[in-house]
């Protein structure tokens, strides 16, 4: 099809990109949104989320190729599984270290990570995999963009998950003794607040998110052990957003999708990968605690 | 258990305690002198494990004293190694004067990092030196005039003044100096205001700030500080590998030099002379394991029955050779530090130590580790 | 007396190696105000954190309405119906006033008590109504000691463990401070357990007092009592024989030593 | 000529106006107090004057100079020093680390010299070990020379922090409540300090306190403030006898 226009060409071309870009970000931003999410409630910050997410990508393909189960199953397989497994690993680990100093905590999240992708690589082996969706290969042209629908279903999917943790957050009672334990455990305990269980409850929240955010992205990339290293990314969305803001690491997400497609598009090889990165030092040269983030100074 | 007797302020001012402790490091300073008799075979390994020792003094420094992690200081080691080996190389200056170069202009981008990282604390400072070293990791790449991108630079063996110091035992003598040398220079810093300053900082700016630290120059020169170490153990690393290329300068090893600190012990050099004996020679280790552990479990196994041990020898072989088991292993180790000894080696060193001068009265309760809180750190 | 509904006996908690408190023993009848009175590091902040759950006893039990709690998880220990106030305006930085207070009534489910509660702290401390939607990190240090009482009594608690409530209040909050904790002790029957500074406050609202020295109970009696006693005088209630202390710098031995 | 003048101080945090206009002058040598009731804005002014806090406006005048844009770190330098209510010192190491950071301000070594730890560094470092021995003596912490901050009794730290700020060698410390906390043995001994701190070694002290005894017992002048303005300047009686002081902070 040929427009008549040749600035047509260029607009439709950008439309493209940003629509990409939205999906692609709205990716980081479910990872992110994973991190933040840990952070608001027990101010770790978890290295191992991305790898929580290549487990989520790899149980949904295991359920969906191997036992030929239907993908809504499968994904809802995998998000309880990747969930009850976060509890499990909060009540067996990451318990017995809150208190010790942050740095120790991150360092351990660090070598879960990489115990995960070993494990990942013993069972599953190095190869790649494709898995088969609905919405696979599926697109609808709008106004000359090609609407892929792996890509509507991406954002559709992380905009009503962020919607909903952030109303879960902010106006229910739960949502804010979490917040509470994560700002004064001690106090937390005082009133009575199952600090344990609430922590074991956001880490299955946080996993069941990597493993939604996984599956979603398994069709776009391809699984490996190494889907995990998007994590990487992905911080760059959460510190971009303010570490803590949950519109902050969907807003930051976004951002660093949209800043990888069109640095792709429109600049110099090799850009792609660090123009994200680029942006976040220079935002947080301006405002160190990222875009949503506030800081608060400790009172004297 | 032995007490010092301390007749004059200056006795605090000594790197060593007393005589007793000196005596020991000069022990072990012979037993270094000696060591290349005693196993020529493993000095490789050992030259790459006072590197290592640099590369923890140097996030020693950073994370363990100033209390600013980074995530990449990977990304120094290579500024470090290209500066050396371009600079000796493709400009054919004097090795000495490469090293030079590789402190200065890795002090120089540190305190590049350094500047913007003011103003940022924990995680955000973390996430912005992996931005930065992925960055550098880019350049490294791109930058092919200089570093020779993705095809790779090779190194030679180092010609000190002439001399060729490319051997075994040579260049383990060169890395063990270098190494000596960084404690001197970072031990005389920590017993002097520059060091106190840093641990001010770690502990309290606000009262750091309130006792005259000017926060900006201290956080500064601790990033340079750490970086010029960093530097100089790149230039070492070079040769120690021969080949230089942008792929080997990964956030993978950020980390294994954070797991060095982590596992030697935090906020001592002891610990970061751990750590690295550690990290270094464990991959050495596990690839001696990974001979012998099938031979053994089959003999084990042979007992019970004629086709047992050679089945148990298949199996455990082809699990031990999985690609994927050694980061694994890393992790695992990892782990179980930081559940069952967050002190890293260091600590566990200074308990049993504590163990034997107060034989019989050790108490278990004294390094019992009582219920703890967290509080919100976002308070700094 | 009445029933005891807190019993200690022989306590013994660690802080690492070092023994804080050194066996302790006494009770808390039931709707009665207790006080420990103690200098600074004599372990008096120890047994409070003991009796919540927040530290482990080495040795010794901790009984609660006929239940033995030591050693219990300190949430199960605030349902069981203890709240401590603890030293130090324990608050939860970024959450709203409100949203702190709210956070005390965690453990209950009747909305409408949690209303009316709500409105009784605001009279009690008119302050925290008007900066309800404030962040509490941003509260001075008194008020958020305030917030921390208001805290505690929102979840209705049958006893309240207090430590040093008055700790960098001007003297007028002190006053209304003990004011409140009589009324809530006279008129919701709250049992309180009190560990305080400001002995001459603590003496005059409390019913029965102990005298902890170095881990130790060195002595104890009604509070009537107590405050006939020279020691305390001179050392708790800074009462000096028409201010001898005001020049001298030698201090007399106390006699129970 | 006064030390410390505050000329129309302004604080406002969002919002809100902590400080609204307060204007004092201290004499050297004297101890001044400030009252007042909680939220009043004592610790907001404290915290301007050591220059932790932006002024909204207003300017503060030190010796003659104007320090209202001085960095914080400059303020030791210049001779102000200060506790924090709250206690922040660094609590896993010993008093004399404690303590010897205290001499930061009058750090003269370069970076190099230290690195090399030449003989020079050696002498400044035995130099600033006497002039904190002296503090040490000063305020009877022998006993706690090599003890860790974390096993302390808090009384003892209140002491190790007032000891750290005068190891700055300060002509102004300021002290944020150095009584709470304390029992009243205690709170005895720290006016004995006071006292010795003003007229030993001739250090002007402002304070911020509760306790009215202390207040009384060593105060030469007290400010009362209430919603961050000034409602009473005096002596410790004329202040306590005002009416708006008794009616907003002591309290019928």
């Amino acid at each position: 099809m040929r427009s008549a226009h040749p600035g047509e060409d260029a607009l439709d071309t950008i439309l493209q990109l940003v629509l990409n870009g939205l999906a692609v970000g709205c990716i980081y931003g479910l990872v992110a949104l994973g991190f933040v999410l840990i952070y608001k409630a027990t101010e770790l910050v978890n290295f191992a989320q991305g790898d929580l997410l290549m487990l989520g990508a790899f149980t949904c393909y295991m359920f969906v190729v191997w036992y030929g189960v239907g993908y809504w199953v499968a994904l809802a397989l995998a998000v309880a599984l990747v969930a009850l497994f976060g509890a499990v690993l909060d009540a067996t680990i990451l318990r017995r270290v809150i208190g010790q100093p942050q740095f120790s905590v991150v360092m351990l999240t660090i070598g879960l990570g990489a115990i995960f992708r070993s494990f990942a690589s013993i069972a599953w082996g190095s190869e790649i995999y494709t898995l088969p969706t609905p919405f696979s290969a599926r697109a609808t042209r709008v106004a000359g963009v090609a609407v892929s629908h792996e890509y509507v279903s991406i954002i559709v999917g992380t905009v009503a998950l962020c919607a909903v943790l952030y109303a879960f957050f902010t106006f229910t009672r739960v949502g804010l003794a979490m917040q509470a334990a994560s700002q004064n455990q001690l106090a937390a305990y005082y009133m009575g607040i199952p600090v344990k269980l609430m922590f074991s409850l956001i880490w299955a929240i946080s996993a069941g998110v990597a493993a939604i955010a996984g599956v979603l992205l398994a069709p776009v990339s391809l699984i490996d052990i190494n889907l995990g290293f998007i994590g990487l990314k992905a911080f760059a969305a959460a510190v971009l957003g303010g570490f803590g803001s949950i519109p902050g690491a969907l807003v930051g997400g976004v951002t660093i999708g949209l800043i990888e497609l069109f640095s792709g598009a429109y600049l110099p090889q090799g850009f792609k990968d660090v123009a994200a990165y680029v942006v976040l030092l220079v935002v947080l040269a301006v405002r160190p605690q990222g875009m949503f983030g506030a800081i608060v100074r400790k009172k004297v | 258990m032995r007490f010092v007797f301390k007749t004059s302020y200056a006795q605090d001012l000594e790197i060593f305690r007393d005589d007793v402790q000196r005596n020991w490091y000069v022990a072990l300073l012979v037993g270094l002198l000696v060591l290349p008799l005693l196993i020529p075979a493993y000095l490789v390994d050992v030259s790459l494990v006072f590197i290592y020792g640099l590369c923890g003094i140097s996030l020693m420094v950073l994370a363990g004293y100033t209390g600013l992690v980074s995530l990449g200081h990977a990304a120094f080691l290579g500024i470090g190694a290209y500066t050396h080996v371009y600079a000796i190389h493709d400009l054919g200056l004097p090795w000495v004067v490469g090293v030079a170069l590789a402190c200065a202009v890795t002090a120089a981008v540190g305190v590049l990092v350094g500047l913007p990282a003011l103003r940022m604390t924990g995680v955000y400072l973390s996430i912005a030196t992996l931005a930065f070293a992925l960055i550098i990791q880019e350049v490294l790449t791109r930058w092919e005039r200089v570093t020779g991108g993705l095809k790779g630079k090779p190194v030679d063996k180092p010609v000190v003044f002439g001399i060729y110091l490319g051997g075994d035992a040579a260049f383990y003598f060169v890395c063990l100096a270098f190494l000596i040398g960084a404690l001197w220079l970072t031990g005389n810093l920590l017993r002097a205001p520059t060091g106190r300053a840093w641990v001010a900082i770690r502990d309290s700016e606000i009262a750091a700030q309130s006792m005259g630290v000017n926060l900006a120059v201290y956080k500064t020169s601790a990033f340079a500080y750490s970086a010029a170490l960093m530097g100089v153990a790149g230039a070492l690393f070079a040769h120690k590998i021969g080949f230089l290329a942008p792929d080997i300068f990964t956030v993978l090893l950020s980390i294994q030099f954070l797991l060095m600190v982590v596992v030697g012990g935090l906020g001592s050099l002891h610990g970061a002379l751990f750590g690295a004996v550690f990290v270094a020679l464990l991959p050495v280790a596990i690839s001696q394991a990974r001979d012998a552990v099938p031979a053994w479990l089959s003999a084990l196994a042979s007992p019970l029955g004629k086709d047992a041990g050679a089945a148990t020898f298949l199996a455990v072989d082809r699990f031990v050779k999985k690609p994927g088991l050694e980061p694994g292993l890393f992790g695992l180790i990892l782990v179980l530090f930081i559940l069952f000894e967050p002190l890293g080696i260091y600590g566990r060193w200074r308990k049993i130590q504590l163990y034997f001068s107060t034989f019989p009265l050790y108490k278990r309760a004294t390094f019992r580790r009582q219920k703890s809180y967290m509080r919100s750190e976002r308070l700094r | 007396m009445a029933d005891p509904l807190l019993t200690v006996t022989n306590l013994e908690t660690y802080y690492g190696p070092i023994m804080a408190i050194r066996g302790i023993s006494f009770v808390v009848p039931e709707r009665s105000v207790v006080t420990i009175l103690g200098a600074n590091g004599a372990g008096k902040s120890t047994i409070l954190k003991t009796v919540s759950g927040v530290m482990d006893p080495q040795k010794g039990t901790v009984t609660f309405a006929g239940r033995e709690i030591q050693g219990m998880d300190p949430d199960r220990v605030t349902r069981l119906g203890i709240s401590h106030v603890p030293e130090g305006r324990e608050v939860f930085p970024f959450l709203s006033v409100r949203e702190n207070l709210m956070m005390g009534a965690f453990t209950r489910r009747d909305a409408a008590g949690v209303g009316e509660d709500l409105e009784l702290v605001y009279s009690y401390f008119p302050v925290l109504r008007s900066r309800a939607e404030q962040r509490a990190g941003s509260l001075s240090g008194g008020e958020q000691q305030m917030l921390a009482i208001s805290r505690a009594l929102m979840a209705r608690p049958r006893m309240m463990l207090l430590d040093e409530p008055s700790l960098g209040l001007s003297p007028r909050l002190v006053k209304e401070i003990f004011e409140i904790i009589a009324r809530i002790n006279r008129e919701r029957g709250v049992t309180v357990l009190l560990v305080e500074q400001n002995a001459n406050m603590a003496l005059h609202i409390a019913d029965y007092g102990y005298v902890l020295e170095v881990g130790r109970i060195v002595m104890e009696d009604t509070c009537a009592r107590l405050l006939e006693k020279e020691d305390i005088k001179e050392f708790y209630l800074g009462m000096k024989e028409s201010g001898v202390r005001g020049t001298r710098r030698w201090k007399r031995k106390k006699t129970w030593r | 000529m006064s030390l410390l003048a505050a000329d129309g101080l302004v604080m406002d945090f969002g919002g809100l106006r902590a400080v609204d206009g307060v204007s004092f002058e201290i004499e050297p040598a004297e101890v001044f107090t400030i009252i007042g009731p909680n939220g009043a804005g004592k610790t907001t002014i404290f915290n301007l004057v050591s220059r932790i806090y932006e002024p909204t406006a207003g300017r503060l005048i030190f010796d003659g100079e104007d320090i209202t844009r001085v960095p914080p770190h400059e303020i030791a330098r210049r001779g102000i020093a200060r506790t924090f209510q709250n206690i922040e010192l660094f609590e896993h190491a010993t008093v004399l680390q404690n303590l010897l950071l205290g001499r930061h301000a009058h750090k003269r070594s370069r970076f190099v010299e230290e690195l090399l730890f030449l003989p020079r560094v050696r002498e400044l470092e035995l130099e600033h070990r006497e002039a904190v021995e002296r503090v040490i003596d000063f305020l009877d912490l022998q006993p706690h020379r090599d003890s860790l901050v974390v096993n302390l009794a808090y009384g003892v730290r209140k002491v190790v922090e007032m000891a750290r700020a005068l190891c700055t060698r300060p002509r102004l410390l300021l002290l944020d409540e150095p009584s709470s906390g304390l029992s009243v043995e205690e709170t005895e001994d720290m006016a004995f300090w006071i006292q010795d701190i003003r007229t030993i070694l001739g250090v002007t002290v402002l304070m911020v306190e509760h306790d009215m005894s202390l207040v009384s017992s060593v105060s030469d002048r007290v400010l009362a403030v209430n919603y961050g303005r000034p409602i009473a300047l005096g002596t410790a009686r004329e202040v306590q006898e005002h009416p708006d002081v008794i009616k907003a902070y002591l309290g019928g």
